[in-house]
């Protein structure tokens, strides 16, 4: 096993992500693929907390914030979602156009 | 032979392990039949029945009686349900259960464990797994009562996640250690006591969270016969159902092995061979579970997740909070 | 010495027999053992005898996704909370005092959901 | 308070219009008599002023100097140090009594504002101080400062109390002003680091970098560099002049802003570019304004024909005089591109001229039009009959504008061509094509609206009340002192021109 | 130093040292989520706001007290550099604070109209994401960073949807998944030059950086071009500043304020600080970025300014534009003889965003007056303001003014300083863009003074006097003496800047 597997393999996450995040209309899965963004961010920083030119503890800590704070913002963002569901009845990227310029 | 944690990596030593994984698992299935054939005979006992008694002697192949019938039997797939994950629910539901396993030390000599630095941790995120199995079976069924069986089934589920894992967190915090091989060594240590002694609140919160997390009565509202059918697994039919069993199952020897390791010294114990004190301890938890099967009524939905947040999730906390500090003064 | 390789292998093999050994029972073995008969009453949806009416997919109630938002937050605090017991012998008073102040910050969130009637059913 | 008149003058003004913010909404008469009164007081210091001032002298005098802003390591580790420094010299000195004449006078001609006339004053004001900022600032920053003070303002007194176009013409004239006040500002900043590159200070003030960029060595301050500089100011006078091609936003603006804004346009902020002009690209810039003297000359040129041929086609007297005015314009750019005393001269005569005769001319028209409803040359005829006193005071400003001898448009074009046919023999006679074109406009536009037949809906209108006659005369009589005596100048800019050629010279 | 020791060396006195304003703004808020909690009464929960302004004025007096202490000798720092007190980060947490309080007095006259609105979480979600800003002034690390932008960008999430109207949450949505991208982005930067340095401090990445620069290069720019984006996208560049326009209009006013100014500044403290000390010797082969970005934002953010009908969108763009202004100094760091202008260029940022401060305070609290008065957000709502009420029209044409950049008012100063800065480091065509494309802002902003004083009301309702409550008041003379001091006598608070320490060095 080599650091650019692993990085490749992060690489391949976030594209992933970040095309789920652009394309997708629900909005669940919108926060489904950020969040695979962030996993991607998290398997580059364990990778190079182990592998990396100069290991150390602190991309393994680095990655417990970024869970958390991952979690915090899913959880920020359902909790917009449900508000936004009860007033608009839809979960769909493309209904969100009240404001267009 | 099956030392070959420390070994180098050779052909030998991968086939070593693949063999140990395979007995494992071909252990675990011996295990499952006959916990399943034990709890119909405890209970039948409890209730003054004899239990199965008619296939082999005392009955003792009506499981595997059962089990062949579930594989000859047709494998439905309702119209309306939703194939692709109908048909994969089982799967993602069964794998954790048996990998949970590969962490836990089922003798002083390390056989068969991976002895993992993140044991504890590894076991608390696989175990969480499964709950993606359940709701995803519930909601692909599109049938109401697996639907709201996998809603339940994931509520209570992660409800008792949290105290379950910070009941672990007090014996992690005496330990030092996520290891469960060190876990189980340090209760070899002074005081000389296992840690159901010092944590004995912990202990309480981890058997309820057990049961709660193992669905079983009185937490086995997700598949409350008496009013969602089956729950989550209505719709399902023949091996597909068998294999959620199975996950089921396989989840109460696993549950019974972690609290074995964690408060009751896992295989230590005088006179007697590690493996049997081990098979010993893991049978009283499993023959508790059957006990309060058998003794208690189910509880209603309101009652069980208000009980793990108004009462498991602070006892949990003022038992973590106790330990830490009596750990620093002492 | 534990290899810290070896034991992932082995992890590894379990994943591989956990998954293959559904695989192998479900769509390896079982077409060859189980009848494929399928009718039109075998494949409604059981509701308990009576015609399917309506559609499954009901809009349940919003109190799931309420305690699933109490767990995320929780189990992800209780992430911090394992390195902490782990090293907790190295980092003293101060690491004590602390993640007492982090555990005081996660019971007031836990009050707060108590007093918001998050933790209420109905 | 005498050492600090020039503050006074430039502040008096905006005082005023503080006070008049405080005045109660319904005494309009209030509003409008502090705004005379402080027009007026600024007028009489700027009247002190002259008294005072030192004919002789070539510097700068009346100055006052002070540290307004400093920031630290603005520039190669150097503190930029932006002064507020004002002074007045021969230069400056008729156009700061230009802007107190026409500023007073404007609000005299303002008495038919009823709407709003609160805040028309208090914007009135603030222009004022501006233009009078402008020509007394001898730090460039302070000169941008009040620059754009005169901005706003007239945004709004276009926008508010001006024709039925007023909107967007108010637009046009902020867009075209701020773009040309964009370029000066680059124009600045860009002068006054090259100059701190060749003296070792950062300033700006203006003679500070006028002797930086004369003493400087060549190599250091290029010519090629002077001669960018030059251009990009040169691009913003001519934005700011309304020269062609930049000169579509000066007739509209004309048209669309009230008389006395108008006056005050045609006669003293149209002015401020020609200032820059003498000040800033002859004063600091010679080298350039010598190598580019064909290229301004031929701009000056197609200016004075190009706006007298289209002047003889407009049917407004607005617009007839706007393209009047750039015509007039042209012929300062002539008179400069000559780069001699005569020229030059010339340049500020006519310049001063024609603020003194647009101020005039279009206070008549909006006299005009204030009883008859229109300023299109076909709605007018006959006005000689109804009223005489304006017809005459118009004849008279239409007759100073187009040259008569005796009169200050007479001397300038003199003094102007004199300057150029030295230098520029052919485009100087292809000029003066200007000065018969200004004869057939002016000589027909009067003939249509003074002569023939009255129309029957402008009989019964009345002639100038007592009150008009004060700007009317006033302006008249200034036009014709300077026609007739014009020492009383070019005294005043002699000894600045001196100082310009002897520059060029050098 | 391992995690584990650096833990160890903590101390109570010394967090209280470096991070008592930070240390009583948590209490703070904490007490106010407490104080909600138990209190019953909706009446006594109008408080908050209150409590919030007061802790506030506390934690600007412990801020004010830590300038310069500095210059008395040595760097005050948490945990090996984990968090630094420096004057940089004092400055940046003046103005947070008092964009918060602003927000905070803006915010009393909202929850009089809004009476659903929960005051009291409100209120210490405000004082939550300002301590996540005041984190990211001072943060030294890069998780300390990440921990203290993620603390204000999820308190803003919520806030911009705190009305729980469809448009407010629709805003959210947005801003939320926006600004998550970003934040993986940034972390994904993040984790390449942790890969390279194997620090997460800044100061030692940097040495690390300098080391690794020549073998690594194409590795440390994807790091910082991923981390442009993801800050990028915080601070609203173009092209990554979609959310901005959405997120403004359907956020309540007092938050729509809070962003444009404490978040944004916010986020400068963040990039300025990052930037400059982990690319510092190498910002000369990267700085060309950020000039292209500043330049692109600074042109669409005033072009799309241009069609905008919906005042708050319009001030979204115009904040976009801001920002793109308030880029340059960054950008042109690289280029020249910048090397040496790094104090200017910290000069040109503060400046300028404490001129936006009162602007844009000042602008947003009349804005919330006539728009609600108007019951829309149009430029209509502005007509005949003059009339309706002279001061109101005034105090907006001076922030309008200021923010157009005209001479004498604080947003003209600021910008002009920018341009000097831009000027001194050759970057011509970058000074050029300032320039034009402020002209064309001139043309939007006059929209507003147009529609105030040109156009009269046409329904005879909106003729009345439109009276300012006194809390809007008390922000619009604030915002008003600030901009026009700031700009009649920069020097006031030029000196200031100049004379400061800005990182003990």
């Amino acid at each position: 096993m080599s650091v650019e597997q692993f990085i490749t393999l992060g690489a391949i996450l976030f594209c992933i992500g970040l095309y789920g995040a652009l394309t997708k209309r629900n909005i669940i899965i919108v926060l489904v693929s950020v969040e695979l963004m962030l996993n991607a961010v998290n398997i580059n920083l364990l990778t190079f907390a182990r592998f990396g030119l100069m290991p150390s503890m602190n991309g393994q800590i680095f990655t417990l914030f970024a869970m958390t704070i991952a979690a915090a913002e899913v959880a920020v963002g359902l909790a917009i979602l449900i508000s936004l569901y009860r007033n608009r009845n839809t979960s769909d990227v493309r209904d969100q156009d009240l404001m267009k310029w | 032979m099956f030392s070959w944690l420390d070994k180098p990596m050779e052909l030998s030593t991968f086939l070593n392990m693949a063999l140990g994984a395979v007995i494992v698992l071909a252990f675990i299935l011996g295990v499952v039949t006959y916990t399943i054939y034990f709890e119909r005979k405890v209970i039948g006992w409890m209730q003054w029945r004899i239990g199965p008694n008619r296939v082999g002697p005392l009955g003792l192949l009506q499981t595997v009686a059962d089990v062949l019938k579930l594989l000859i039997k047709e494998d439905i797939v309702p119209a309306k349900a939703d194939r692709n994950i109908f048909l994969i629910a089982p799967l993602i539901a069964f794998f954790p259960s048996f990998m949970v396993l590969a962490v836990i030390p089922f003798s002083a000599t390390h056989i068969f464990t991976a002895a993992s630095n993140v044991g504890v941790l590894y076991y608390i995120a696989l175990s969480a797994t499964t709950i993606l199995g359940v709701v995803l079976g519930g909601w692909a069924s599109n049938n109401k009562y697996s639907l709201i069986g996998g809603m339940r089934s994931a509520a209570q589920m992660i409800s008792y996640e949290v105290p379950l894992a910070m009941s672990m967190l007090g014996v992690v915090l005496l330990a030092g250690s996520l290891n469960m091989v060190e876990i189980v060594e340090a209760q070899k240590q002074f005081p000389y006591v296992w840690y159901i002694v010092p944590q004995a609140l912990g202990f309480v919160i981890f058997i309820i969270s057990a049961t709660a997390e193992l669905n079983r009565t009185p937490f086995d509202l997700p598949e409350a016969e008496s009013e969602l059918v089956a729950g989550y697994f209505t719709e399902y039919t023949g091996f597909r159902f068998a294999f959620f069993m199975l996950a089921e199952y396989v989840y109460v020897f696993a549950m019974s092995a972690l609290g074995t390791t964690l408060f009751l010294g896992g295989w230590e114990g005088p006179f007697l061979p590690g493996w049997l004190w081990f098979a010993i301890k893991v049978s009283a938890f499993i023959f508790f579970f059957f006990w309060v099967r058998a003794t208690m009524p189910r509880i209603r939905t309101d009652q069980l997740l208000v009980f793990s947040w108004k009462v498991l999730i602070p006892l949990a906390l003022v038992n973590l909070v106790l330990t830490a500090v009596l750990k620093y003064l002492i | 010495m534990v290899s810290y390789w070896n034991s992932y292998v082995f992890i590894s093999l379990f994943l591989l027999l956990g998954l293959l050994l559904p695989i192998g029972a479900l769509w390896v073995a079982g077409p060859f053992l189980r009848p494929k008969n399928p009718t039109p009453e075998k494949l409604t949806t059981y509701e308990s005898g009576v015609e399917p009416f309506g559609e499954a997919h009901v809009r349940y109630n919003v109190r799931y996704y309420l305690f699933a938002l109490m767990f995320v937050v929780f189990d992800v605090e209780i992430m911090f909370l394992y390195p902490w017991a782990v090293s907790f012998d190295s980092l003293g008073l101060f690491g004590l005092v602390e993640m007492l102040i982090f555990l005081g910050l996660l019971v007031l969130g836990l009050v707060y959901a108590w007093k918001k009637k998050v933790l209420e059913w109905k | 308070m005498m050492g600090n008149l020039l503050t006074i003058i430039v502040f008096l003004p905006l005082l005023a219009a503080l006070i008049i913010g405080f005045v109660p909404k319904s005494s309009q008469g209030q509003a409008r008599a502090i705004a005379l009164i402080a027009t007026l007081l600024s007028l009489v210091f700027a009247g002190i002023v002259y008294a005072g001032f030192d004919f002789g002298a070539k510097g700068m005098q009346y100055t006052e100097s002070a540290e307004w802003i400093n920031i630290a390591n603005a520039y190669k580790d150097q503190a930029l140090v932006i002064g507020y420094d004002l002074g007045v010299d021969g230069l400056s000195m008729p156009f700061v009594l230009l802007t107190g004449i026409v500023s007073f006078l404007a609000v005299l001609a303002s008495g038919r504002i009823q709407h709003r006339a609160k805040e028309y004053y208090i914007w009135f004001l603030l222009l004022v101080t501006g233009l009078y900022g402008c020509f007394v600032a001898l730090d460039l920053f302070l000169f941008f400062l009040f620059l754009e003070l005169t901005l706003i303002p007239m945004y709004f007194l276009i926008g508010i109390w001006g024709g039925e176009r007023k909107g967007p013409v108010a637009t046009k004239f902020l867009v075209y002003r701020g773009i040309a006040s964009a370029f000066i500002l680059v124009a600045f900043i860009a002068m006054a680091f090259k100059a701190a590159d060749a003296t070792g200070t950062i300033s700006l003030n203006m003679l500070t970098i006028a002797d930086a960029f004369s003493q400087a060595s060549p190599d250091l301050i290029t010519s090629a560099f002077k001669n960018g500089i030059f251009l990009v100011l040169f691009l913003a006078i001519l934005i700011e002049e309304a020269f062609f091609p930049f000169h579509t936003w000066l007739p509209d603006t004309h048209e669309q802003a009230p008389s006395a804004v108008s006056m005050i346009v045609g006669g003293v902020l149209m002015k401020i570019g020609a200032y820059v002009l003498f000040r800033i690209a002859v004063g600091i810039l010679p080298d350039a304004v010598q190598h580019y003297a064909t290229l301004i000359a031929v701009i000056g040129v197609i200016n004075i024909v190009y706006a007298a041929l289209i002047a003889m086609v407009q049917k407004d007297w607005r617009r007839l005089l706007a393209f009047s005015a750039i015509s007039h314009m042209g012929i300062v750019l002539l008179g400069v591109a000559a780069m001699n005393q005569a020229g030059i001269q010339g340049g500020i005569f006519m310049t001063i001229s024609s603020g003194l005769l647009s101020a005039l001319l279009f206070f008549l028209i909006g006299a005009i039009k204030e009883r008859t409803g229109t300023a299109q040359i076909a709605g007018l005829g006959g006005l000689s009959k109804p009223m005489p006193i304006l017809a005459g005071f118009l004849l008279a400003a239409a007759l100073g504008s187009l040259g008569l001898p005796g009169m200050s448009g007479f001397i300038s074009e003199i003094l102007a061509f004199m300057g150029s046919f030295e230098v520029f023999p052919v485009l100087s006679a292809v000029g003066t094509l200007g000065i018969i074109l200004a004869a057939v406009y002016l000589l027909w536009a009067m003939q249509r609206t003074t002569y023939g037949p009255t129309p029957a809906q402008l009989e019964g209108v009345t002639d100038a009340r007592p009150i008009e006659f004060v700007p009317a005369i006033v302006l008249l009589a200034l036009i014709i002192l300077i026609g007739v005596y014009p020492q009383i100048l070019s005294d005043l800019v002699n000894p600045s021109i001196q100082t310009l050629v002897t520059r060029i010279g050098g | 130093m391992n995690p584990v020791q650096s833990l160890s060396a903590l101390s109570f006195s010394g967090v209280w040292d470096v991070m008592a304003p930070e240390v009583i703004l948590v209490l703070l808020g904490f007490g106010m989520l407490a104080f909600d909690l138990f209190v019953s009464k909706e009446t006594s929960r109008r408080i908050s706001p209150w409590i919030g302004v007061a802790g506030l004025l506390v934690a600007l007096v412990l801020v004010l007290r830590n300038f310069g202490v500095v210059a008395d000798g040595g760097l005050k720092e948490l945990s090996n550099m984990l968090y630094v007190l420096d004057d940089f980060g004092n400055v940046f947490k003046v103005i947070f604070i008092l964009g918060t309080m602003f927000t905070l007095l803006m915010s009393i006259d909202f929850f009089r109209h809004n009476p659903a609105v929960k005051v009291a979480e409100y209120s210490y979600l405000l004082i939550f994401a300002t301590v996540g800003a005041m984190v990211m002034s001072s943060a030294y690390d890069l998780i300390t960073l990440f921990v203290g932008l993620e603390l204000l960008s999820i308190a803003s999430y919520i806030l911009v949807a705190i009305r729980r109207d469809a448009k407010g949450g629709e805003g959210a949505m947005k801003y939320l998944i926006s600004g998550s991208i970003a934040t993986a982005f940034a972390l994904y930067g993040m984790s390449f030059l942790y890969g390279v340095t194997g620090q997460t401090n800044i100061a030692q990445a940097s040495q690390m950086i300098a080391q690794m620069w020549i073998e690594f290069k194409p590795l440390i720019v994807l790091s910082f071009l991923l981390m442009t984006i993801g800050f990028g996208a915080k601070i609203a560049l173009v092209p990554f500043h979609m959310w901005a326009p959405d997120t403004y209009e359907g956020a309540p006013n007092p938050i729509t304020a809070f962003l444009s100014v404490v978040s944004k500044a916010a986020g400068f403290a963040l990039v300025l600080r990052l930037f400059i000390w982990a690319f510092g010797p190498e910002f000369n082969e990267l700085y060309m970025y950020l000039a292209i970005l500043a330049g692109l934002t600074m042109v669409i953010g005033n072009i799309a300014a241009l069609a905008q009908k919906n005042i708050k969108r319009l001030l979204a763009y115009s904040s976009v534009a801001q920002a793109g202004y308030l880029l340059i100094p960054l950008a042109v760091l690289g280029s020249g003889n910048a090397q040496e202008n790094i104090w200017l260029a910290f000069g040109e940022v503060t400046f300028y965003l404490t001129a936006y401060l009162f602007m844009t305070m000042g602008a947003f609290a009349i804005l919330t007056n006539v728009t609600r008065e108007a019951g829309n957000e149009t430029l209509e709502a502005f007509r005949g303001l003059y009339k309706r009420s002279p001061f109101q029209a005034v105090a907006m044409t001076v922030f309008i003014l200021s923010m157009a950049g005209m001479p004498i008012t604080a947003g003209f100063f600021g910008k002009f300083y920018i341009f000097l800065g831009a000027i001194n480091t050759q970057m011509y065509w970058l000074a050029a863009l300032l320039f034009i494309t402020s002209a064309i802002a001139f043309y939007y902003y006059f929209g507003v003074l147009k529609a105030m004083f040109m156009k009269e009301s046409e329904a005879p309702v909106t003729e009345q006097k439109l009276a300012l409550p006194w809390s809007l008041g008390l922000i619009a003379g604030v915002g008003l003496i600030g901009t026009i001091v700031l700009g009649v006598l920069p020097n006031l608070y030029l000196d200031v800047l100049n004379g400061l320490n800005w990182f003990g060095l």
